[in-house]
């Protein structure tokens, strides 16, 4: 009997660098040989799909790239393709970003790999940089562009921007975009952009940060959303731009196996050594 | 002179807005005019004393943290929880003077340090004790910048190396919730915890012994200091909570009978 | 002068401007309506100053550290160094577009940064190991929970069983949105009471003594 | 040259900050920690003074000579630091303060009180079976939980018993808190493994 209890003991306290040796392997080996595994559509995405389907060519959209660079590995996807099927469907995006670095990480990684054949910066898209202040810069953007932008992130004067002529207010956007990590998130887009302006917002959301979004999708303050990289593989996927996520998910999904196995060890080792104590005890 | 003009749609919210406002107010002024709500018993705040108690019995140390939170550029709300989390630590503190426990609280921003070290010092003053608070000893400060990471390895280191009897995590915390709460847990620890945000609250019930959830940070803080105003503002939030669910079953059963539309053309002004 | 200490300033500055906020919200003044934006254009402005306050905080440390010549000292003034260097490169023409400067952001900063925050990936999976014990009957319910929504976001779950994601989705939609919607609305009154507390100074730790 | 020099350094640093993990704590994670501290800061710095020259600087050169206000106000930021003048700082932050909370109330009541309630009003006869019981069990969830966060009425009897459901359905709400941490967690490692081995490795041992 003690012997069965000292196993179990030694599971419990097993040394934590053989989990993270173990969480080194299962997450390389995929990466370097994706399986492929097929991922369902979930009924969130296809709403934000089929919204930004809907809008008219040349619509103007906000893309609030509310990420930092620790943030990027899951925002980053979800940003990129949606400015890829932004640009295919010839809407005009407007990027900001009420992080320190978020315009840089636009211009830095999404802006780049972009197909986007004729389009020319100040006509068909613009990147108006950071907005300092959180929640009241939001709110001073959205009632006027140039109060809190005057210049935008390569320091040209917004008022040189061609496509920024007719666009003066949040009134003017057909469509709000956040991928955000933490402050400013989707609750200040829906205070400041969709309950005052009207705006409709589509957020593309860190997979933690779902449970407190799913009751504003709900109720239908938010068209939709997507969530974290399996909702950018779903995306990719419904776009017909398989990429990065989708490669990705593989990982993703090893992982998530090898801690729940993890999970269930630690589960039955503590009821087999509750029921090893109990038998000595009687 | 300008003409005021209420925006369209907006009338009933600015009514809630009011209602709410309004309503907290009058809760507020009527506690601290001697009405205090009394606060329902909660298991977490009153496993405090236990907390102590298993220091004392065990001659090791009581740990104490807010987290990596600080008051400048944080959200109204992570400033409220920090400062509850503070006044939890003068009650902590007293506790631990009066059983005869060291307390050790960690905290990441020189900011917030000052206050700790108010608190920790005035809670010795009041023992009769002040020649024997040290700065250095009781307090520990492992300063971040940006990311919490450092924070929470610096004090999971020190969970692990000094084990102490007892952890305290009250206050607005970030992913170091897991990181210290965990390396607590496997410290053998008797772990009382509170947060206000429902995301790093799970992890807290998973691994610590009494968990005060939300709303309930602000209630252990306004039995822990006894202000009036805290508890009125308590019992304020009760009385609109109270309406809100009058209005959704209210709402239920108009749906019931097939007049949805109707109400919420009205509720839409 | 001591009249400029008191706390009383501050909170008017406080009561002013939100006042002015909500005020302009729901009713349309057109000076009014133009002071709000001014007064955001100004908080903007605040709030770039305050950015200068991570740098001033590091330094008092590093300095502090070198003068008691404790150990970690070499690294703060690494720390510094690099810093500097950041904002060296970040000064040079064009601003903050340098190529320079975005080496610096691409090689040292977004990797470091992001590298820091994978590391939870390993905390994650040992608090799991290690402290995720169906201990009580609410752990219990958590922790069953938590398994069906770990399957609906990794595809393999829909392989193991097809069931398993329409479950949590299941989940997520029903009970999980409910109990989400009473917390955030427990949150958005607590959050009305702390503003009202704050704009009449009953929050010291903001207003100060 | 500076391209693959730049590729070592941020695989260097990638691989010193995972040493922390396999094998432990060790002098080249804190290097790369106490660089990671120095270059944020560095960015937050350049970040101010942008914003600075953009909204206050060139404003005030340009003709808006009442710019110069704000400017000194913000200086007053950095009083903190001094003991005799700490207290001019808490000026800007009071404003910082007060506007922020007034943005952020002013919605409150519509986007999370009402919209939500609204979205309550939900049918439970005239639709399939499955439907009904799904949305009475919605309805059971959100009121059990808001009956749980009653403050200051001692929970006994009848309440009691709701609170208790309400803490169950607290638990299912932070299970799908919990469930969706994997995978923002294990997102953020996957991009960095997918740059030390597709973008370091592949090209170093010259595999595609």
């Amino acid at each position: 009997m003690n012997e069965n209890k000292g196993i179990f003991d030694k599971i419990e306290n097993m040394n934590v660098r053989i989990i993270y040796i173990l969480i080194i392997i299962c997450i390389a080996i995929p990466i370097i040989r994706p399986v492929g595994l097929p991922i369902q559509i979930s009924e969130s995405t296809m709403s934000v799909y089929d919204f930004i389907e809907k809008l008219p060519e040349g619509s103007v959209v906000l893309v609030g790239f509310e990420t930092g660079a620790a943030g990027w590995p899951e925002l980053g996807p979800q940003l990129n393709i949606f400015m890829q099927h932004i640009f295919d469907k010839n809407l005009k995006p407007i990027i900001v970003s009420g992080n320190v670095d978020g315009a840089q990480l636009a211009e830095m990684y999404t802006i780049p790999q972009m197909n986007k054949p004729g389009k020319v910066y100040g006509k068909d898209w613009v990147n108006l940089g950071y907005i300092a202040g959180g929640e009241s810069g939001i709110a001073a953007f959205a009632s006027s562009i140039t109060s809190i932008t005057p210049r935008d992130y390569f320091n040209t004067p917004v008022e040189n921007l061609e496509m920024m002529k007719d666009i003066k207010s949040a009134a003017d956007f057909k469509l709000a975009i956040v991928c955000s990590w933490g402050t400013p998130g989707h609750s200040d887009y829906l205070r400041q952009y969709t309950t005052n302006f009207g705006v409709p917002l589509i957020v593309g959301a860190q997979t933690t940060t779902v449970p407190g979004l799913v009751p504003y999708y709900q109720s239908k303050q938010v068209v939709g959303y997507t969530s974290g990289l399996r909702g950018a593989g779903e995306y990719e996927v419904l776009t017909h731009h398989p990429g990065y996520a989708v490669a990705s998910l593989d990982a993703a999904s090893s992982y998530h196996l090898v801690v729940f196995v993890l999970i269930v060890i630690g589960n039955l080792a503590m009821v087999a050594k509750r029921f090893t104590t109990k038998k000595e005890v009687t | 002179m300008a003409e005021a003009i209420l925006i369209p749609g907006k009338t009933v919210s600015l009514i809630v807005f009011l209602v709410i406002m309004v309503s907290i107010y009058l809760t507020m002024r009527n506690a601290s005019k001697g009405k205090v709500p009394t606060i329902r018993t909660l298991p977490a705040y009153n496993a405090i004393t236990e907390a102590v108690g298993r220091a004392v019995e065990l001659g090791k140390p009581a740990h104490y943290t807010t987290g990596t939170h600080s008051f400048v550029g944080q959200t109204a709300g992570g400033s409220a929880a920090l400062t509850a989390g503070l006044s939890l630590l003068a009650y902590i503190s007293d506790i631990c003077l009066s059983k005869g426990a060291t307390l050790i609280a960690s905290c990441p921003y020189p900011e917030v340090m000052t206050i700790e070290s108010e608190i920790l010092r005035s809670s010795y003053l009041k023992a009769g004790m002040e020649e024997e608070y040290s700065e250095v000893e009781h307090l520990r400060y492992v300063p971040i910048v940006s990311s919490c990471a450092p924070f929470a390895a610096g004090v999971a280191g020190w969970l692990e190396r000094e084990k102490p009897a007892t952890n305290f995590l009250l206050g607005p915390f970030f992913f170091e919730s897991l990181i210290i709460a965990e390396a607590g847990y496997h410290a053998g620890c008797f772990q009382v915890a509170g947060t206000t945000s429902a995301g790093y609250s799970a992890f807290f019930v998973a691994c610590c012994d009494y968990v005060l959830i939300g709303e309930e940070l602000y209630a252990a803080a306004a039995l822990a200091t006894n202000d009036p105003i805290q508890a009125g503002s308590l019992r304020g939030s009760d009385v609109n909570r109270a309406w809100i669910i009058a209005l959704i079953l209210i709402g239920v059963v108009v749906t019931l009978l097939g007049m949805k539309p109707a109400l919420m053309s009205l509720l839409s002004i | 002068m001591s009249f400029l200490r008191s706390r009383y300033i501050n909170v008017a500055i406080i009561f002013t401007s939100a006042f002015l906020m909500i005020f302009t919200y729901f009713f349309k003044v057109q000076v009014l309506s133009d002071a709000a934006t001014l007064v955001q254009k100004t908080v903007s402005l605040f709030a770039a100053f305050t950015l200068v306050l991570g740098a001033m905080n590091l330094t008092l440390i590093a300095y502090r550290q070198v003068q008691k010549k404790a150990p970690t000292a070499p690294f703060s003034v690494l720390a510094i160094v690099v810093m500097l260097m950041m904002i060296i490169t970040g000064l040079i023409p064009p601003l903050m577009n340098s190529p320079q400067f975005n080496w610096m952001y691409n090689n040292i900063q977004a990797p470091t940064d992001s590298t820091m925050y994978a590391m939870m990936v390993f905390f994650v999976a040992s608090a799991c190991f290690r402290a995720f014990r169906a201990r009580s009957k609410e752990a219990l319910v958590m922790l069953v929970i938590g398994s069906f929504i770990i399957f609906t976001y990794a595809p393999i779950g829909a392989i193991i069983w097809p069931g398993l994601p329409v479950i949590g989705s299941w989940i997520e939609k029903y009970p999980m949105t409910g109990a989400s919607r009473g917390f955030s609305i427990g949150v958005a009154l607590g959050g009305l009471g702390i503003g009202l507390r704050i704009m009449l100074g009953r929050e010291k730790a903001i207003t100060g003594e | 040259m500076w391209g693959i020099l730049g590729n070592w350094i941020n695989a260097i640093l990638t691989i010193a900050i995972i040493s922390f993990a396999v094998p432990g704590e060790n002098i080249f994670y804190r290097i790369a920690e106490y660089i990671m501290i120095g270059v944020t800061a560095g960015y937050a710095v350049v970040q101010g003074i942008r914003v600075v020259l953009n909204l206050g600087i060139s404003p005030m050169m340009g003709g808006q000579a009442y710019m110069l206000l704000p400017i000194l106000l913000g200086l007053l930021v950095y009083t903190r630091f001094s003991k005799q003048y700490g207290y001019l700082s808490r000026w800007p932050i009071a404003l910082m303060v007060g506007s922020g909370i007034g943005v952020s109330i002013r919605a409150i009541p519509e986007v999370d009180i009402m919209n939500q309630i609204k979205a309550s009003f939900l049918p439970i006869v005239g639709v399939n079976w499955d439907v009904a019981v799904s949305n009475i069990i919605l309805l059971i969830a959100l009121l059990s939980t808001l009956f749980y966060f009653f403050m200051t009425v001692e929970q006994k009897g009848a309440l009691r018993q709701i609170s208790v459901v309400g803490r169950y359905s607290l638990m299912i709400l932070f299970g799908a808190y919990w469930g969706s941490q994997l995978m923002t967690r294990s997102t953020m490692f996957i991009g960095r493994m997918s740059f030390l081995i597709k973008d370091f490795l592949f090209p170093l041992l010259g595999l595609g």
